[in-house]
C-alpha cells in the first residue's frame, strides 16, 4: 500500500474515532442530568427494562424539574458485565455530564463502577448489587467507593432470615408439621446472588436445630431440573428451599416440582422478582414461599394499574416497585441538597449524602413499597432493616397472588401446608 | 535489531500518535481515555489470537477462558502473597502458558472447525472449574482484585496497557519473522507441504499456543488489576467473539491488522453503546450487521486490503528484485554439494 | 433395511465407538441402580430433545459445511413465534389441536427464515469465498447469532414470553416416574420429527438429492441437482427444526432474548461427539449427552453438569478426533 | 547396499489394494522410473515411503535403518524429500519462503545459510520470477518448479518426482531434463513416476511398472520397455506385442 | 450436435486449455486423446457445466450453453461421467441409479432407464442394495456409466473409463460404450489409452499442452506418423 493510501486510512480510522468523540455536551445552565442504571440490554435486560419504565414514571410524578432545574435522564447501561457497566458509566459522567447516578443490578458491576464514580466525585446511590463484596469495597476505602453512597438493596444475608423464622413460627402456631421432620434441602442458581443468600438461609436453618439434607447449584439458564428434584424426591426433605433470578430457570424448577411430585415445602424466594411470573408458573406456584415487598397500598395499587397501561407487562415490586422508590428518593436528595444549597452539583449533592443521608437524617417515607427509605451510621452502605423499615415479607403465593403469612404482625393470612 | 526496529518506522508513527492521543482534545476526556484502554487491551488480545488464527490457521475459540485464568491466577497471587502486581502478572502468564501448552497438546490432532470447538470445550470446561472452586476464586460471587494505580486517572492505566500491547506485538512479531514463524505459515498455509519440508507440526503448534495463550494471560492479568473485579464470566464465550470480531475485521496473518481494527471499532460500539442508549440493542445489531457485512464481502479483513495492494506491487517484474549477485544455473553440481556436506 | 444394518455395521465397526457405546451402557445401568429410574428416564426424554435441536445443526454442517453457531437463535424465534401464536389463538385454547398448530406454524417461520438469511447471506458468500469457507461462516452466524438476538431484544423487549403449559392435566407415571404431559408430547413431537426426517432424507426424493449434495457436489450437479437450491432447502429445513424445537419446548424454555444460549451449546456438545455433519450419530449423541449430565448432577453435582461432559468430550475426541460416528475428516472441513 | 529399501509394502483403502506386497530396492546414484497405468498405486506407493501414509503391511528402510511408518518430516530430516503430484504450495508465501522453509527444517546440513541456499535452489530449477513473487498468483508448470526447489532445499539423499513432467510442452522437456541429470549428477538418487515417455526412456536407469498395485516388472529401462507384460498393462489384452512392435 | 469454439479455460490463474474448438456430430463416437495434465478432463468439465469457460462458446443442438450450471447442462440432455466417477459413495447403488433419473418426473421412463442399465451390466443388479462406497473399481466405473445413462442423456461425456482398471474389465467397459454408441448414443470420450481407443472409436482429437495438435478419423490417427512416435510406440 502506498504510502499515501495508508495515511488515508489511518486517518480514516482516526476520524471515525473522533466522530464517535464528538457529540461531547457540556451540562447547560438549568440541566441536570441523572444517571440511571440498570441492566438494559444482556441476560436480564427484562430487570434492566423495569428499571427503566419505573425511574420514568418516577421522573414524570415530579415532571422532569426539581425547583428551575429540568432533570434528564441519563441510562447507564451496564450490560451484565462489569467492563461495559464502568465504561458506560465513565462516558455517562464525562461524556454525558451526570453529576449524580442510581441504580445499578449486579455486584460485580457495582465493584467496577464504584472507582468510576469515585474519581470523578460523583455521588451514586442506591445500587441494588447486594452482595457483600460491594459493602467490603465500599469499607476498604471510603475516601474513594464512598461515593457508591448507599445500596438499594441490603446484603442476601440480612434479608434471608425471616424464613427459618417463619418456618419455626408455623410450628409453634400448630399451622405445620414437617412431614420428615427438620430436613431442608437447598437449591439455587449458581451465582454470587445464589450462594450468598442460600448461604445465609442454610445457617439459619442450621442454627434452629435443622439438617440440611443436600444443597445444588445449577447455572442460572438450566431450565431442566428433573435430576434435583427426583433426587431431592429421594431425599425426602421436608422443606426444600432456594432461589433463582432468572424467571425461566425459576418457572421451570417449581414447575418441575409439581411434576415429580415432591411433597416438601417450597420456599423460592425471588419467584417474584418478574411481575408475570404465573404466566409462565401457573397453579405449580401455589403454596410457595417467598419474600416479597408487595403492592399494597392504594398509591401502589396506582402504580401497577399505570405501569400495566403504560408498558403492557406486570411491573414486580422488587423490581420496578423499589427502582420507582428509589428513584423518588433521590430527586428527595436533589430537592433537600436544592433547598440547602441553592444548586446542583456533584459536590452539594455528596455533602447531603453524607451529612444527612448516612446519618439517617434524610429518610423517604413517599414510597409505595416501603414505610420509610432509612440509612444509619450503624447499616450504611445497607439500609436499615426492621419493621416498618425495609423488610420483605414471607408471603405465600394462591392464584398468582401472594399474601403476608410472616411476621405475624402483618400477616395478611395463615400459613397453608401442602397436602 | 536496529533493522527490526526501521522496518517497524510505521509502527513508531502510529504509537506515538496513539501516546500522544489521550492528550489532545477531544480525546483527553476521561471517557475517552477509557476508551482507549478498552481499544489497547482488545487490541492486545487480538494481536495474541491472531498469532494463532492467522499463522496456524488454528481458531482458539475458548480464547477469553485462557485470559481469564491469567487474570485470576494474577490476583490470587498478589492477594494470598502479596507480591507486586507487576511480579505477580507473571504468575499470570504463567499459568494461562500451561494451559495453552496442554490445550495445544490435547488439540494436537484437530484440525479446521473440530480445534476451534475442542479449545471452546475446554475453555467453557475451565470456566466451570473456576466457578465451582469457590474456595479458590469465590466462584460467582467475584473476586475482588488490587488495582495498579490509586490514581483518579486512566491515563497511566492506559500507559501500561499500551506498554503491553506492544510488548505483545513486537515480541509475537518476532517471532512470526523467525524461524518458527516460518514454520507456523508453513503448517497453517498446508500441512502436507510443511511435513514433507521437514516441519514438525506437533512442536510448532504447541510452541503457538503456547506463547498465544502466555500474552492472552498477561494482558487477563491487566484486566484484573484494572477493573479490580474478577468473575468467571471473563471466561465468557461473548468476550471470545469480541476479540475474534476485532481480529476477524483486521484481517488475519498481520498482526498489526486486528490492533489497528481494535481502536476503531471499540471506540464506533462504545459511541453506538453511548448515543443509542433508548434503543437497547441496537448498537449490537449494527455490530452484528457489520461482521457479517465484512465477512461476507471482504473476508481477509482490513489488512487484505492492504497486503493486495502491497503484493501488486510485489508481482510486478523488477520491482523489489534484490540486488546481491545470483548465481547461474549451470552450478548446480556446486550448489548441491554444499546443500550435501 | 439391509441398508440400516450395513450402517450400523460401518458405525460400530470400531472398536472405540463400541467401547464408548458399550461405557454409556454400564452409566446407565450404573445410574439406574445407584440413583433411580428416573435418571434414564428422563435422560431419555432430554436426549430426545437434544437430539431434535442437534440434528439441524449436524445436518446444516454435513451438507453445507457452516458451522452454525446462530442454531440456538432459530430456537429463539421458535419460542417466539410458538408463543405468538399461541397466544393470538388464545380464544380456542384448551382445544387438543392449538399446540399442533402452534409448533406447527413455528416450523414453517423457522423455515422461511432460515431459507431467507440462506439467500441474503450463504449464498452471497458462496459466490465470493473461495478458501477458509468454514471458519468464515462460522465467524458470521456469530455475527447472525448476534443480530438476532438484539433484534429481538428491540422489537420484543425484553419480557418473558411464556406458556405455563400445553397440555393441563396430572403427569403419567413409566418405570415409576412422573413425566409432565407437556414432556409427553415433547418426546412424541421430537420422535415424530426425527423420524420424518430419517424417512425424508433416506426416501423421499429430495431428500436423496440433500445427501447426494452433502456426500459428492459435482456428482450432484452432474445428475442435474439445482445444488444451491439444495443448500438453501437444508438451512431452511435445520432451522425450521430448531423453531419446531423451540416451540415445542415453550413450556419449559419461555421465549426471550437469550434463550437460545442453552439449546446452542447441548447442540454443539451433541453434534461434536457424534461427528459434525452425522444426523444419525446426533440422535445417539443426544441420549449420551443428556445421559452424563443426569449423571454428572446426581453424582457429582449439578453445578457441574456441563463441566464434566464438556472435559469427557474434549478427551474423547483426543482419542476419535473426529467424534463417535465421525466420517472422516474431509478437507473441506479442516478449512 | 541399497539407498531405500521395501519388503512386501502394502497398503489398503477400504476394501482397495492400492499397493500390493511392492518389494523394491533403489540404488545410490540411479534415476528408477516407476510407472505404470493410472490407478496403478504409485503415488501411495510414495507416500508410503515418503512417512505420509502409513503402510498396512511390510517394511520401507532407508540407509539402511528401519523407517516403516516414520513421520514425513522425520524422513525430511533423514533426506528423503519428495514432489507432489499436484503441487501442494503455501498459498500467502512468497516464491523464496516457500523454499526457505525447507531449507530451514529440511535435512541437517552445513556451510550454507538457509536463505543462500533457497536462493540457489530458486535458481537451479530456473525459476522464471522474482524471489518475492507470491505463490498464489503461479501456474501449475510454475507450482510445480517451485515445488522441486522446495524439495532440493531440504538437502535430500533421495529425491521423490511425482509426475513432474505432466503438462508441460514439449520445448519444456528438454531443460527438465537437464535439470533432472543435474541434480543426479550431484549425487541424489531420484525415483521419478511419470507418463511422459520420452523423460522415461531419456532420464531412467532402470524402471519399475506397478498395476493394480502390485509390481510386474522391475529391471533396465530397455529391457522392461520390451517386456509383454508391460506392454499388455499398458495397452490392453488385445494388443500382443507383435501388434504395437515396427 | 455438440461444437466448442475457441474454448478457454482454466483454474485460478492457470490457464489449461488453450482456444480449443471440436465437434461431435449426431450418432458419433469421438475420442479426445492426449497425454495427463493436456486439457482433456477440463474440456469435458466446461461442457458439463462443472468448470467455467473463459473464452469461447459451447453449443449443444444449436443453443449456447457455455457458462450453464452443471444441473442445468444435464437437464438439456448431456451426461457425464467423470474421472473421479463423483459416485454418491454413501447410497445403495439402486439409489445411485435413481439419483441418475433425478430430472426424469416420470416412473415409467426411469424404470425402463434401470431394466436398460442392469441389462447393460448385469453385474449392477447383483449388487443393487450394495452401498457405492464398498464397490470394486469396475463396478464403481459400470456404476457412474449407469447413473450417466438414467438421465436418458443425448450425448454422454465419458473421462478415462479405462482409468484404473484391469484390461480385461477396460475391455468390457469399451464393448459397453460401443454397444451404447451402436444403438445410437452420442458419445465424446476422454482416453490416454489410444490403441483400445482409437479401435473403437469414429473420430478423434489428438490433445496436447492445451491445444489440439491432431484431428481426423480413427484409422487415419493411427497411421499418423505423431501418434506412432508419441504414443503407439512408446515401450518400442
Amino acid at each position: 500500500m502506498s504510502r499515501g493510501r495508508l495515511v488515508v486510512v489511518a486517518l480514516a480510522a482516526l476520524s471515525l474515532m473522533a466522530v464517535s468523540c464528538g457529540g461531547t455536551s457540556g451540562t447547560t445552565q438549568q440541566e441536570f442530568k441523572l444517571g440511571i442504571g440498570g441492566p438494559y440490554t444482556g441476560p436480564v435486560a427484562k430487570t434492566g427494562a423495569e428499571f427503566q419504565h419505573a425511574a420514568t414514571m418516577a421522573l414524570e410524578k415530579v415532571n422532569y424539574k426539581i425547583g428551575n432545574y429540568k432533570i434528564t435522564p441519563v441510562w447507564v447501561d451496564e450490560a451484565s458485565d462489569p467492563a461495559k457497566a464502568s465504561s458506560a458509566l465513565e462516558d455517562a459522567i464525562v461524556g454525558k455530564g451526570i453529576q449524580m447516578g442510581c441504580l445499578n443490578w449486579h455486584s460485580s458491576d457495582a465493584v467496577a463502577m464504584m472507582p468510576v464514580a469515585g474519581r470523578h466525585k460523583v455521588p451514586y446511590f442506591f445500587g441494588m448489587g447486594a452482595t457483600g463484596v460491594v459493602n467490603d469495597n465500599f469499607n476498604k476505602d471510603r475516601a474513594v467507593n464512598g461515593y457508591w453512597m448507599a445500596k438499594g438493596w441490603p446484603t442476601p444475608q440480612k434479608l434471608a432470615t425471616p424464613y427459618g423464622d417463619a418456618i419455626q413460627a408455623f410450628i409453634d402456631g400448630g399451622s405445620y408439621t414437617p412431614k420428615h421432620g427438620k430436613t431442608v434441602a437447598i437449591w439455587g442458581e449458581d451465582t454470587d446472588w445464589g450462594h450468598s443468600l442460600t448461604g445465609a438461609i442454610k445457617d439459619k436453618f442450621t442454627s434452629l436445630g435443622w439438617t440440611v439434607v443436600d444443597s445444588q447449584f445449577f447455572k442460572i439458564d438450566a431450565t431442566d431440573h428433573h435430576t434435583i428434584l427426583n433426587k431431592f424426591k429421594s431425599e425426602q426433605p421436608s422443606i426444600i428451599a432456594g432461589t433463582s433470578t432468572a424467571p425461566e430457570t425459576m418457572s421451570a424448577f417449581i414447575k418441575q416440582a409439581k411434576e415429580v411430585g415432591l411433597d416438601s415445602v417450597l420456599i423460592a424466594d425471588g419467584l417474584g422478582y418478574v411481575g408475570d411470573f404465573y404466566k409462565l408458573v401457573g397453579s405449580a406456584s401455589d403454596g410457595v414461599l417467598d419474600m416479597q415487598p408487595l403492592f399494597a397500598s392504594p398509591a401502589a395499587q396506582q402504580f401497577v394499574s399505570t405501569y400495566k397501561s403504560r408498558f403492557g407487562s406486570e411491573p414486580s415490586p422488587s423490581a420496578a416497585g423499589l427502582a420507582y422508590d428509589w428513584t423518588g428518593f433521590c430527586l428527595k436528595i436533589l430537592k433537600r441538597t436544592l433547598d440547602k444549597y441553592g444548586s446542583l452539583t456533584s459536590d452539594n449533592i455528596y455533602k447531603v449524602g453524607r451529612d444527612e443521608l448516612w446519618t439517617g437524617q434524610l429518610t423517604y417515607t413517599d414510597g409505595i413499597i416501603m414505610n420509610e427509605y432509612k440509612f444509619s451510621p450503624d447499616s450504611i452502605p445497607d439500609p436499615v432493616i426492621g419493621k416498618g423499615e425495609y423488610i420483605f415479607p414471607v408471603i405465600q403465593y394462591k392464584g398468582g397472588t401472594g399474601q403476608i403469612v410472616f411476621p405475624p404482625d402483618v400477616k395478611q393470612t395463615n400459613f397453608t401446608a401442602p397436602a | 535489531m536496529t533493522a527490526f526496529l526501521w522496518r517497524r518506522r510505521g509502527l513508531g508513527v502510529a504509537l506515538l500518535a496513539l501516546a500522544v492521543l489521550p492528550l489532545v482534545p477531544p480525546f483527553d476526556a476521561e471517557n475517552f481515555r477509557r476508551w482507549l484502554v478498552i481499544s489497547a487491551l482488545l487490541a492486545g488480545w487480538a494481536i495474541a489470537f491472531d498469532f494463532t488464527a492467522g499463522y496456524i490457521n488454528v481458531v482458539n475459540f475458548g480464547f477469553a477462558a485462557f485470559a481469564g485464568a491469567g487474570g485470576y491466577a494474577s490476583a490470587l497471587v498478589t492477594i494470598h502473597y502479596g507480591l507486586p502486581i507487576w511480579v505477580s502478572m507473571f504468575a499470570g502468564v504463567i499459568l494461562a502458558g500451561i494451559l495453552g501448552f496442554l490445550t495445544g497438546v490435547l488439540t494436537l490432532r484437530f484440525r479446521g472447525i473440530y480445534a476451534a470447538v475442542a479449545a471452546w470445550f475446554l475453555g467453557l470446561a475451565l470456566l466451570g472449574i473456576t466457578r465451582n472452586v469457590s474456595p479458590i476464586t469465590r466462584g460467582p460471587l467475584g473476586l475482588i482484585v488490587p488495582t495498579f494505580f490509586s490514581t483518579d486517572s486512566n491515563l497511566p492505566y492506559y500507559y501500561v496497557v499500551l506498554a503491553m500491547m506492544l510488548v505483545t506485538y513486537l515480541v509475537l512479531k518476532a517471532v512470526t519473522e523467525s524461524r518458527a514463524g516460518l514454520a507456523f505459515r508453513a503448517i497453517g498455509q498446508n500441512m502436507e507441504a510443511a511435513r514433507a519440508s521437514g516441519v514438525n507440526p506437533t512442536r510448532y503448534r504447541i510452541l503457538n499456543f503456547t506463547l498465544s495463550c502466555m500474552f492472552a494471560g498477561w494482558l487477563g492479568a491487566f484486566y484484573a488489576h484494572y477493573y479490580a473485579i474478577l468473575t468467571p464470566d471473563v471466561m465468557a464465550t461473548s468476550q471470545t467473539v469480541q476479540v475474534l470480531v476485532a481480529a476477524y475485521l483486521g484481517g488475519r496473518g498481520s498482526l498489526w491488522g486486528p490492533a489497528a481494527a481494535a481502536f476503531p471499532l471499540v471506540f464506533s460500539t462504545e459511541w453506538l453503546r453511548s448515543n443509542l442508549d433508548r434503543f437497547p440493542g441496537l448498537d449490537l445489531v449494527v455490530y452484528g450487521l457489520a461482521l457479517i457485512l465484512v465477512m461476507v464481502y471482504y473476508p481477509g479483513g482490513f489488512a487484505e486490503l492492504v497486503h493486495a495492494i502491497r503484493d501488486r506491487r510485489l508481482r510486478l517484474p523488477g520491482l523489489r528484485m534484490r540486488t546481491a549477485a545470483a548465481p547461474q544455473p549451470g552450478e548446480a553440481g556446486a550448489v548441491l554439494s554444499d546443500v550435501r556436506e | 433395511m439391509s441398508l440400516a444394518v450395513q450402517r450400523l455395521s460401518r458405525e460400530f465397526r470400531s472398536p472405540v465407538t463400541t467401547g464408548l457405546i458399550a461405557g454409556v451402557l454400564a452409566l446407565a445401568i450404573f445410574g439406574v441402580v445407584r440413583g433411580g429410574t428416573f435418571i434414564l428416564v428422563d435422560s431419555l426424554v432430554t436426549g430426545a430433545i437434544w437430539a431434535l435441536v442437534a440434528a439441524g445443526l449436524a445436518l446444516t454442517f454435513g451438507v453445507m459445511g457452516v458451522p452454525n453457531f446462530a442454531q440456538g437463535e432459530f430456537f429463539m424465534v421458535g419460542t417466539l413465534s410458538g408463543y405468538l401464536v399461541y397466544t393470538a389463538l388464545s380464544g380456542v385454547q384448551g382445544r387438543p389441536y392449538v399446540p399442533f398448530v402452534t409448533i406447527l406454524m413455528a416450523l414453517v417461520v423457522g423455515f422461511v427464515l432460515g431459507a431467507l438469511v440462506d439467500l441474503a447471506v450463504f449464498s452471497q458468500m458462496r459466490r465470493r469465498i473461495r478458501e477458509g469457507w468454514v471458519m468464515n461462516t462460522f465467524v458470521v452466524t456469530v455475527g447472525i447469532s448476534v443480530v438476532m438476538i438484539n433484534a429481538h431484544q428491540l422489537i420484543w423487549g425484553t419480557d418473558y414470553k411464556g406458556i405455563v403449559a400445553y397440555f393441563d392435566g396430572p403427569p403419567i407415571h413409566v418405570l415409576g416416574v412422573s413425566v409432565a404431559l407437556d414432556r409427553v408430547f415433547a418426546i412424541s413431537v421430537a420422535a415424530v420429527s426425527i423420524a420424518g426426517l430419517w424417512w425424508l432424507l433416506s426416501y423421499s426424493r429430495i431428500g436423496r438429492a440433500i445427501r447426494a449434495v452433502s456426500q459428492d457436489e459435482p456428482g450432484a450437479l452432474m445428475v442435474g441437482i439445482n445444488v444451491g437450491r439444495m443448500r438453501t432447502l437444508t438451512f431452511a429445513i435445520s432451522s425450521g427444526l430448531a423453531a419446531l424445537a423451540g416451540a415445542t419446548l415453550l413450556f419449559q424454555f419461555p421465549s426471550f432474548p437469550f434463550v437460545g444460549v442453552k439449546p446452542l451449546y447441548v447442540a454443539w456438545t451433541v453434534v461434536i461427539l457424534a461427528g459434525l455433519g452425522n444426523v444419525g450419530g446426533a440422535v445417539v449423541a443426544g441420549f449420551i449427552i443428556a445421559l452424563l449430565e443426569a449423571n454428572t448432577g446426581f453424582f457429582i453435582g449439578s453445578a457441574w453438569e456441563d463441566v464434566v461432559p464438556f472435559a469427557l468430550i474434549v478427551l474423547i475426541l483426543a482419542v476419535r478426533p473426529t467424534g463417535l460416528f465421525g466420517r472422516a475428516v474431509r478437507s473441506v472441513w479442516e478449512q | 547396499m541399497a539407498l531405500l529399501e521395501t519388503h512386501g509394502l502394502t497398503k489398503r483403502f477400504g476394501g482397495l489394494l492400492a499397493v500390493n506386497r511392492v518389494s523394491l530396492s533403489v540404488h545410490q546414484g540411479e534415476i528408477l522410473g516407476l510407472v505404470g497405468p493410472n490407478g496403478a498405486g504409485k503415488t501411495v506407493f510414495l507416500n508410503c515411503i515418503a512417512g505420509m501414509l502409513r503402510p498396512d503391511d511390510g517394511r520401507v528402510s532407508f540407509q539402511g535403518a528401519d523407517t516403516t511408518g516414520a513421520t514425513a518430516e522425520r524422513m525430511c530430516h533423514q533426506g528423503l524429500a519428495r514432489t507432489f503430484q499436484m503441487p501442494q504450495p503455501f498459498p500467502r508465501m512468497t516464491a523464496l519462503d516457500t523454499v526457505l522453509v525447507a531449507a530451514q527444517f529440511g535435512a541437517p546440513g552445513n556451510g550454507m545459510a538457509p536463505r543462500e541456499l533457497a536462493r540457489r535452489c530458486l535458481v537451479e530449477v530456473a525459476f522464471p520470477h522474482p524471489e518475492t513473487t507470491l505463490v498464489s498468483g503461479l501456474n501449475t508448470v510454475e507450482l510445480k518448479r517451485l515445488d522441486l526447489a522446495r524439495a532440493l532445499a531440504s538437502r535430500p539423499k533421495l529425491l521423490l518426482l511425482d509426475e513432474l513432467a505432466a503438462g508441460l510442452m514439449t520445448g519444456q522437456l528438454g531443460p527438465l531434463m537437464d535439470i533432472i541429470r543435474r541434480v543426479r549428477d550431484s549425487g541424489v538418487t531420484i525415483i521419478m513416476v511419470e507418463h511422459v515417455m520420452p523423460t522415461i526412456m531419456g532420464l531412467c536407469d532402470r524402471l519399475a511398472v506397478l498395476r493394480q498395485g502390485e509390481k510386474i516388472a522391475d529391471g533396465p529401462t530397455r529391457e522392461v520397455a520390451r517386456d509383454p507384460v508391460v506392454i499388455e498393462a499398458y495397452l490392453g489384452e488385445r494388443h500382443k506385442p507383435d501388434a504395437t512392435s515396427h | 450436435m455438440l461444437r466448442v469454439t475457441e474454448l478457454d479455460a482454466g483454474y485460478g490463474f492457470l490457464r489449461v486449455v488453450h482456444g480449443i474448438s471440436l465437434q461431435v456430430n449426431q450418432g458419433e463416437l469421438v475420442a479426445l486423446l492426449g497425454p495427463n495434465g493436456a486439457g482433456k478432463s477440463t474440456t469435458l468439465k466446461c461442457i458439463a457445466g462443472l468448470v467455467r469457460p473463459w473464452k469461447g462458446d459451447i453449443a449443444f443442438r444449436g443453443h449456447s450453453i457455455g457458462g450453464l450450471r452443471g444441473d442445468l447442462v444435464n437437464g438439456l440432455g448431456i451426461g457425464l461421467v467423470s474421472e473421479s466417477l463423483n459416485l454418491f459413495t454413501g447410497m445403495t447403488v439402486y439409489e445411485n441409479l435413481l439419483m441418475g433419473a433425478y430430472s426424469v418426473p416420470e416412473a415409467e421412463k426411469r424404470r425402463r432407464s434401470l431394466d436398460f442399465v442392469f441389462s447393460l451390466f448385469p453385474r449392477l443388479a447383483e449388487r443393487r442394495p450394495q452401498l457405492a462406497g464398498t464397490l470394486s473399481g469396475g463396478e464403481r466405473k459400470m456404476l457412474a456409466i449407469g447413473r450417466a445413462l438414467m438421465g436418458g442423456p443425448s450425448l454422454l461425456l465419458v473421462d478415462e473409463p479405462s482409468l484404473g482398471l484391469a484390461p480385461k474389465l477396460t475391455q468390457q467397459v469399451f464393448d459397453a460404450l460401443r454397444k451404447l454408441s451402436d444403438d445410437g448414443l452420442t458419445i465424446l470420450l476422454v482416453e490416454q489409452n489410444v490403441t483400445a481407443t482409437l479401435e473403437m472409436v469414429d473420430r478423434a482429437y489428438v490433445l496436447e499442452q492445451g491445444e489440439i495438435v491432431l484431428e481426423g478419423s480413427a484409422q487415419k490417427l493411427s497411421e499418423s506418423e505423431h501418434v506412432k512416435d508419441v504414443y503407439l510406440g512408446v515401450m518400442a
